[in-house]
């Protein structure tokens, strides 16, 4: 896989990849912890191949709306439908099974490991041998190690993290784990991308960097994207559609442009930041 | 049914000083949230001391009043405690600070071969005694009632009476004092505490010796009991389960989890023991635990744990 | 100088993950197994064997079972003690019920037990987490033991409850001197220690770290809590049960369920935390200065006194070791807590870099 | 220890040094018959194990200042093994090869009795058990190394049980009765049961068990079963810290202490002291002595040891009961060696192999008693290839509140039981080892 660069500047070009049908498709869904709603009758839907935003101010229940695809959090109602498969609430490792893939607001990397195994271990769904052979390691373990190890390295390559291959994520720049975090989902093929605040706590290169990554992920592989983020220029440079919540609740969806013109949102959210 | 009166109550009253030394552990964790193991080590010191201090003391100063050697002999062994307290604090926690949990727990268990190495240097190893005038003999209740009336051990009447009024004086300490107010700031959130100027460092030396005072309370009740040696030590095992089925934060949970745990061993001991084959309150209490943690992961009193990405 | 790893380059994947990728560190290894194969045996006396080098070797294969679990899962277990009963009597079991039981398969099946047995009270920690499952497993320690001295049926009725073996042998070869001993242990140890590097280093052991590391994310990377916890007890578990049995077969011949008491679980873990969390050189290095520092103190202080003209008393030198002993584990934990496995490798990476500080 | 020859502490040093690797360290020294000791002066049991350990090397003290065993002058080294196993193994191996080799074993405390009973045979080391470790091993056909002389548990159990049934008045008494055993849970504490269940099969009275889990310092709920069940007596065999708790707990729950019988590891005045009059009545059984303090070994001691401020402990303790267990575990090990030089060479150094022929042709007649100072302490004890016991009488005292005093004549076990039991016992354990009875011949090597 060769990075060619696009300027993160430039607006994204949706030509060179079409954006096909609903992949994912979220019906009321309903979540509270006690008393407290996190979130109340929200629905979207996501298509194939496209980026989708998802913006709100703090505590809008961005992260809980993610958590609930992913089968952390159970929520009460509503339903999550993908590629036709209908649920209630979503097992973690299913949805890993289908090819969804996460990353994470406030890094959630494999501190104890260094880069390779992190990624690695992103791989786990697709390595098979049994703990013998693992343990003696006979030919099949050792020839699935090295073929997924290939598959690493490639992504090791296209994230230009070759340097820090075997140093323990821990002593990692804060940028640089956020990388490794994307490569940690890169590491599973997903169909669809979660994507927490990728950008949170960067400068204004590694913002570049990691946007670059993103196109260049969804262009080459045609990932569909589902990002949360804060920095608005960039959340209405790079994607398709946008949902805004507030509070739990939906206020808002459509293209950046009418997004950016809908009422509610700019009271609620535009308004007060930036 | 006098009978398992009998039980029930023996159950309540060892279940008493179960929470006694359960609440040292609570205090500890609450404050600094370290698992102190050692606790049944201090237990031992304390008892030691108490128990040596009062057969020396008349000796140095040659009178002879039971009582007045007892109150010095509290006195000295307390002071004992809080220099251990402070000791801890300087040498081991000072230079632990947010490590792992079972790191702490590995150090206090570093603490607690030590203790029980010091103690029996400075204090010896045969067994000693301690008489604080609890009567041995036991007393029998509502004989009208039932034939052979029940049998309360007074002994221990009156060390649960000891253990219940220093839980309430700790429970008020706590409540009503500002170092109280700070202890409780702290238990709640050490940053938040440390920002509005709460010296943790103190806190943590106030902690520990009053932690100390409760194995030093609990020392001279088991002691005067049991007679004070090495095995004295081992009652921080029979604490363990009472700590974690109350929840490792809570005050009350240890009380309540040593008297369902007091309780529960005697009874399963007195009537599934013959069946069984006997001896089986030394698991009863863990299994126990087991069980009621797989519905309450948390205890019955500590706070619930949710996991946030 | 000597130490270094330029010009070592890695043309293949297999190449890049061997277990010890600088040439110096294999030849190293292979260096200290050839001299405790072949120059042990001829230097060691018979107390060396015993009691010492027996036991260490036994100690740190049980302590390798253990770091697997608490180390590289993150599952902290106080029931290694009970696991390692469950392996030394179920061995025994097989080899005085099954005629002409072959001792390395009764080992192994005593093992299996175990795994049963750790699976078992693994279950909680699907639930149960940190210091709770501590005292939870605690549970295993207490009601195993239990167990053990209450059903004769386990030690075969004998009137005291304590059990015992003789004449093993190893497919025809008698172990009875210490080196056979010894050497058995060795060649068992090892075994071990590759597989369980192996495992470690495989998928299996990246969801152990992952569990371990941030469970959240571990699941929504598509790993089963349930699967890698459980495989980490069944894993953990066999080792220490196989650990169990070589320690009652090999080392004490008889034994009772005290031999297995909650001291042994607290020593084990005292081991794998001086050692390394998560390490399976740390595993080694933990029993050898668990198993060493007391006998060392109960022989030195003596010494020492009686060269400074005062003479401490048995009771003393006891009492001194415990204070020693608590004293240096304090100190350990305070200079470095990740172990001495972290020193270790902390060193070989100042050597590299040697003469340059950075 | 606060006297030790110059060589010991050499070796000492020696030993420390090359503690690491070499303990094997020998510093073979002339005419120095070496006697280790393995002790329990820390830990659970530390009250009851530092006397014995004190009377052992005091014992051995006065040895040397008579004079030596016909001039071989004995050494006495400790090793601490905190009543723990694995720590007892580890003393053994390090102490058997010390000092040119050690004459005998005596570990005081059953677990590592069962661990080094695999051992003994292979290093050619007796071991003396003197009231504890396997009962079977009196059989000498079977047990060539060990020796439980004067008495095991099944002796002790025995003539617990005879004391109980003079007290009712014949044993036919004892029918439709409940007895309940108080044991420390460990193979030490049910070494004791087989015996009581032989003898409730022939008398036909109820046992009740009441396991206690060591250390026993939580007896609440055996304690409030006894006095559910109200059983005419109550047999302790239990050790360390578990029997003062257990005569409190009795006391707390109102049992007569006259109806309580302990074993001899139950009966000391550790156990009692602090209980002080609320025992008054309780009983134990005594392996032969008891507390001694007029005895003229007692009174020797006290002047040529003591006197000389070479004495192990306190002075008071001497003469206690376990200080006698100590003494008398001494000199057995002692008159052994004596009886081997008759054999292998007047004022020669024994091997261990010598030393166990001498312990298995004991002939302590009560004139060799009476010389050595054991007047009124200890009966005649003459072992054989078949007996390694020697001796089956102990006697009964009784707590007055203050200090033991004897409650009944001599009592012999009952051979007829012990016996069979003995050797069925040992059958067993010979079969499971795989190991064939001693030939005749093998008795006369």
């Amino acid at each position: 896989m060769n990075t060619t660069t696009t300027d993160a500047g430039a607006s994204p070009s949706t030509d060179g990849r079409k954006i096909g049908d609903v992949i994912l498709d979220v019906q009321g869904i309903s979540l509270a912890f006690g008393g407290v709603k996190a979130l109340t009758d929200i629905s979207f839907n996501v298509r194939e191949h496209e980026v989708r935003a998802i913006i709100g101010p703090n505590g809008a229940g961005k992260s809980s709306m993610l958590n609930c695809i992913n089968g952390v959090y159970t929520p009460q109602k509503g339903t999550i439908t993908f590629r036709g498969k209908t649920f209630g609430h979503m097992n973690s490792r299913q949805v890993a099974e289908m090819g969804i893939a996460r990353t994470f607001q406030n890094l959630a990397l494999f501190k104890g490991m260094n880069v390779i195994d992190n990624l690695m271990s992103g791989r786990n769904l697709k390595m098979k041998t049994n703990l013998f052979q693992q343990a003696f390691r006979l030919g099949a373990a050792q020839r699935e190690e090295e073929e997924h190890r290939a598959f690493v390295e490639h992504i090791i390559d296209f994230l230009e993290i070759q340097a820090y291959r075997k140093t323990p994520v821990g002593r990692l720049p804060y940028g640089l784990q956020k990388r490794v975090d994307l490569g940690r989902a890169l590491a599973m093929e997903p169909q669809v991308l979660l994507l927490d605040e990728p950008m949170a706590g960067m400068n204004v290169e590694e913002k570049q960097d990691m946007c670059r990554f993103v196109l260049d992920v969804n262009d080459e592989f045609g990932t569909t994207i589902v990002l949360i983020e804060h920095d608005m220029s960039v959340v209405m440079d790079i994607s398709d559609r946008v949902v805004v919540l507030d509070y739990g609740k939906k206020i808002g969806d459509g293209t950046p442009d009418e997004v950016r013109s809908n009422e509610d949102v700019i009271s609620a959210y535009l308004g007060t930041s930036h | 049914m006098g009978f398992f009166l009998e039980t029930l109550i023996g159950g309540l009253m060892t279940g008493m000083l179960y929470s006694l030394v359960a609440l040292g552990f609570v205090l500890i964790f609450k404050a600094s949230g370290v698992f102190n193991f050692a606790q049944g080590a201090m237990v031992l010191f304390a008892a030691l001391a108490m128990a040596r201090f009062s057969e020396w003391i008349p000796k140095w100063m040659g009178f002879d009043s039971k009582v007045l050697a007892n109150i010095l002999a509290f006195a000295v062994a307390m002071l004992l405690m809080v220099a251990v307290a402070w000791l801890v604090e300087r040498l081991v926690l000072g230079k632990l600070v947010n490590q792992e949990g079972i790191t702490l727990l590995m150090a206090t268990l570093g603490i607690t071969y030590f203790l029980d190495g010091f103690g029996q240097t400075l204090f010896g190893s045969e067994i000693y005694k301690i008489d604080v005038g609890l009567p041995k003999d036991p007393m029998f209740l509502l004989e009208g009632m039932f034939q052979g009336g029940i049998l309360v051990n007074k002994e221990d009447l009156y060390a649960a009476a000891m253990a219940a009024s220093l839980v309430i004086l700790l429970s008020l300490f706590f409540r009503y004092t500002a170092t109280g107010r700070a202890l409780r700031a702290v238990a709640d959130d050490h940053q938040a505490a440390q920002s509005i100027g709460i010296p943790l460092k103190r806190i943590w030396v106030i902690v520990w010796s009053v932690a100390g005072f409760v194995a030093l309370v609990a020392g001279v009740i088991w002691g005067s009991k049991l007679g004070v040696q090495f095995s004295l030590s081992l009652v921080a095992l029979k604490a363990l389960p009472v700590v974690i089925l109350g929840g490792l934060t809570s005050v009350p949970g240890a009380i309540i989890g040593g008297l369902i745990i007091g309780v529960g061993e005697k009874v399963s001991e007195v009537y599934l023991g013959p069946t069984l084959g006997g001896g089986i309150e030394i698991w009863f209490g863990y299994v126990l635990v087991l069980f009621v943690l797989l519905v309450r992961p948390q205890g019955l009193y500590g706070e619930k744990i949710i996991d946030r990405v | 100088m000597l130490y270094r790893e330029n010009g070592q380059f890695k043309t293949s994947y297999r190449a890049d993950q061997q277990v010890f990728p600088i040439t110096q560190d294999r030849a190293a290894i292979g260096l200290l197994l050839a001299l405790a194969v072949f120059a042990v045996p001829m230097v060691a006396d018979e107390y060396a064997f015993r009691a010492i080098l027996i036991p260490f070797l036994i100690l740190s294969l049980a302590a390798l079972g253990l770091n697997i679990l608490v180390g590289y899962c993150g599952q902290v277990s106080l029931g290694t003690g009970a696991f390692m009963a469950v392996g030394a009597y179920a061995a025994y079991n097989f080899m005085v019920r099954i005629e002409g039981m072959p001792l390395i398969f009764a080992l192994l099946l005593g093992g299996a037990c175990a795994t049963l047995v750790g699976v078992l009270f693994g279950i909680p920690s699907l639930r149960i987490k940190g210091l709770y499952l501590a005292v939870a497993t605690l549970a295993a320690q207490f009601f195993v033991d239990w167990t053990f001295l209450r059903i004769s049926w386990f030690t075969n009725n004998s009137t005291s409850g304590s059990v015992s073996v003789s004449d093993l042998s190893f497919f025809g070869i008698p172990i009875n001197t210490p080196e056979t001993k010894y050497l058995f242990c060795l060649a068992i140890v090892v075994v071990f220690a590759i597989a369980a590097k192996n495992l470690v280093r495989s998928h299996i052991g990246r969801e152990w770290m992952a569990i371990r590391d941030m469970d959240v994310a571990a699941a929504v990377i598509g790993i089963r809590p349930v699967y890698a916890k459980l495989t980490a007890f069944a894993v953990s578990s066999f080792i220490v049960g196989v650990a169990g049995a070589l320690w009652a077969f090999v080392h004490l011949g008889s034994w009772e369920p005290a031999a297995f008491s909650i001291d042994r679980s607290f020593q084990l873990l005292f081991m794998i935390i001086i050692g390394g969390l998560g390490s399976i050189m740390g595993s080694f290095f933990g029993a050898a200065f668990i198993v060493v520092l007391p006998i060392f103190l109960n022989q030195f202080l003596p010494a020492a006194g009686a060269v400074v003209g005062v003479d401490i008393s048995t009771a003393m030198v006891a009492h001194a070791e415990l204070m020693i002993f608590g004293g240096l584990i304090v100190f350990f934990l305070i200079v470095e807590p990740h172990g001495l496995a972290r020193l270790w490798s902390t060193a070989k990476e100042k050597l590299r870099l040697w003469p340059f500080p950075h | 220890m606060k006297f030790r020859s110059i060589a010991l502490a050499a070796t000492l040093a020696a030993a420390g040094a090359s503690a690491l690797l070499s303990s094997g360290a020998v510093l073979a020294q002339a005419k120095v018959q070496f006697f280790p000791s393995l002790t329990g002066r820390t830990g659970p049991v530390a009250p009851n194990a530092t006397p014995f350990a004190n009377g052992y090397a005091d014992y051995m003290k006065l040895v040397n200042i008579r004079g030596g065993i016909n001039g071989v002058q004995t050494l006495v080294e400790e090793c601490e093994t905190a009543y723990a196993t694995d720590r007892g193994v580890e003393c053994y191996e390090r102490l058997k090869g010390k000092h040119g080799g050690a004459t005998v074993f005596q570990p005081l405390s059953t677990g590592i009795t069962f661990a080094l009973t695999e051992k003994v045979p292979n290093d050619k080391i007796p071991m003396i058990t003197s009231g504890y470790g396997r009962s079977d091993s009196a059989d000498g056909g079977v047990f060539k190394w060990n020796f439980p002389l004067i008495g095991h548990y099944w002796v002790a159990g025995d003539v617990v049980l005879q004391q109980i049934a003079k007290l009712e008045g014949g044993w036919d008494k004892l029918r439709g009765k409940k007895i309940a055993v108080v044991y420390h849970d460990s193979p030490f504490g049910k070494e004791v049961l087989p015996i009581i269940t032989e003898r409730s099969k022939m008398h036909g009275f109820e046992m009740q068990l009441l396991p206690v889990p060591a250390p026993g310092v939580e007896q609440k709920a055996v304690w409030l079963q006894v006095r559910q069940q109200r059983p005419d007596y109550v047999i302790m065999q239990t050790w360390g810290v578990m029997t003062p708790t257990a005569i409190k707990e009795a006391v707390a729950t109102g049992y007569p202490r006259e109806k309580m019988f302990g074993t001899w590891w139950s009966g000391a005045e550790p156990d009692l002291r602090d209980v002080g009059a609320a025992a008054k009545g309780y009983n134990a059984v005594m392996m032969q002595h008891g507390a001694e303090p007029q005895s003229a070994v007692v009174k020797e001691i006290l002047d040529k040891v003591h006197a000389k401020g070479q004495g192990t402990g306190p002075k008071d303790e001497v003469g206690s009961v376990l200080y006698m267990r100590g003494v008398v575990g001494a000199m057995l090990a002692v008159e052994g060696v004596r009886a081997a030089q008759e054999r292998f060479g007047k004022g020669k150094v024994m091997t261990g192999e010598q030393a166990r022929w001498g312990y298995e042709n004991l002939n302590l007649t009560q004139a060799k008693l009476d010389a050595l100072g054991f007047k009124g302490v200890m009966r005649p004890v003459s072992t054989s290839c078949a007996d390694h016991m020697g001796s089956a009488w102990a006697r009964v005292h009784t707590w007055d509140g203050a200090k033991f005093t004897w409650s009944s004549d001599w009592l012999q076990a009952d051979e007829q039981i012990i016996k069979p039991m003995v050797r069925a016992s040992a059958d067993r354990y010979a079969t499971e080892k795989k190991i064939q009875r001693r030939a005749p011949a093998d008795c006369q090597s």
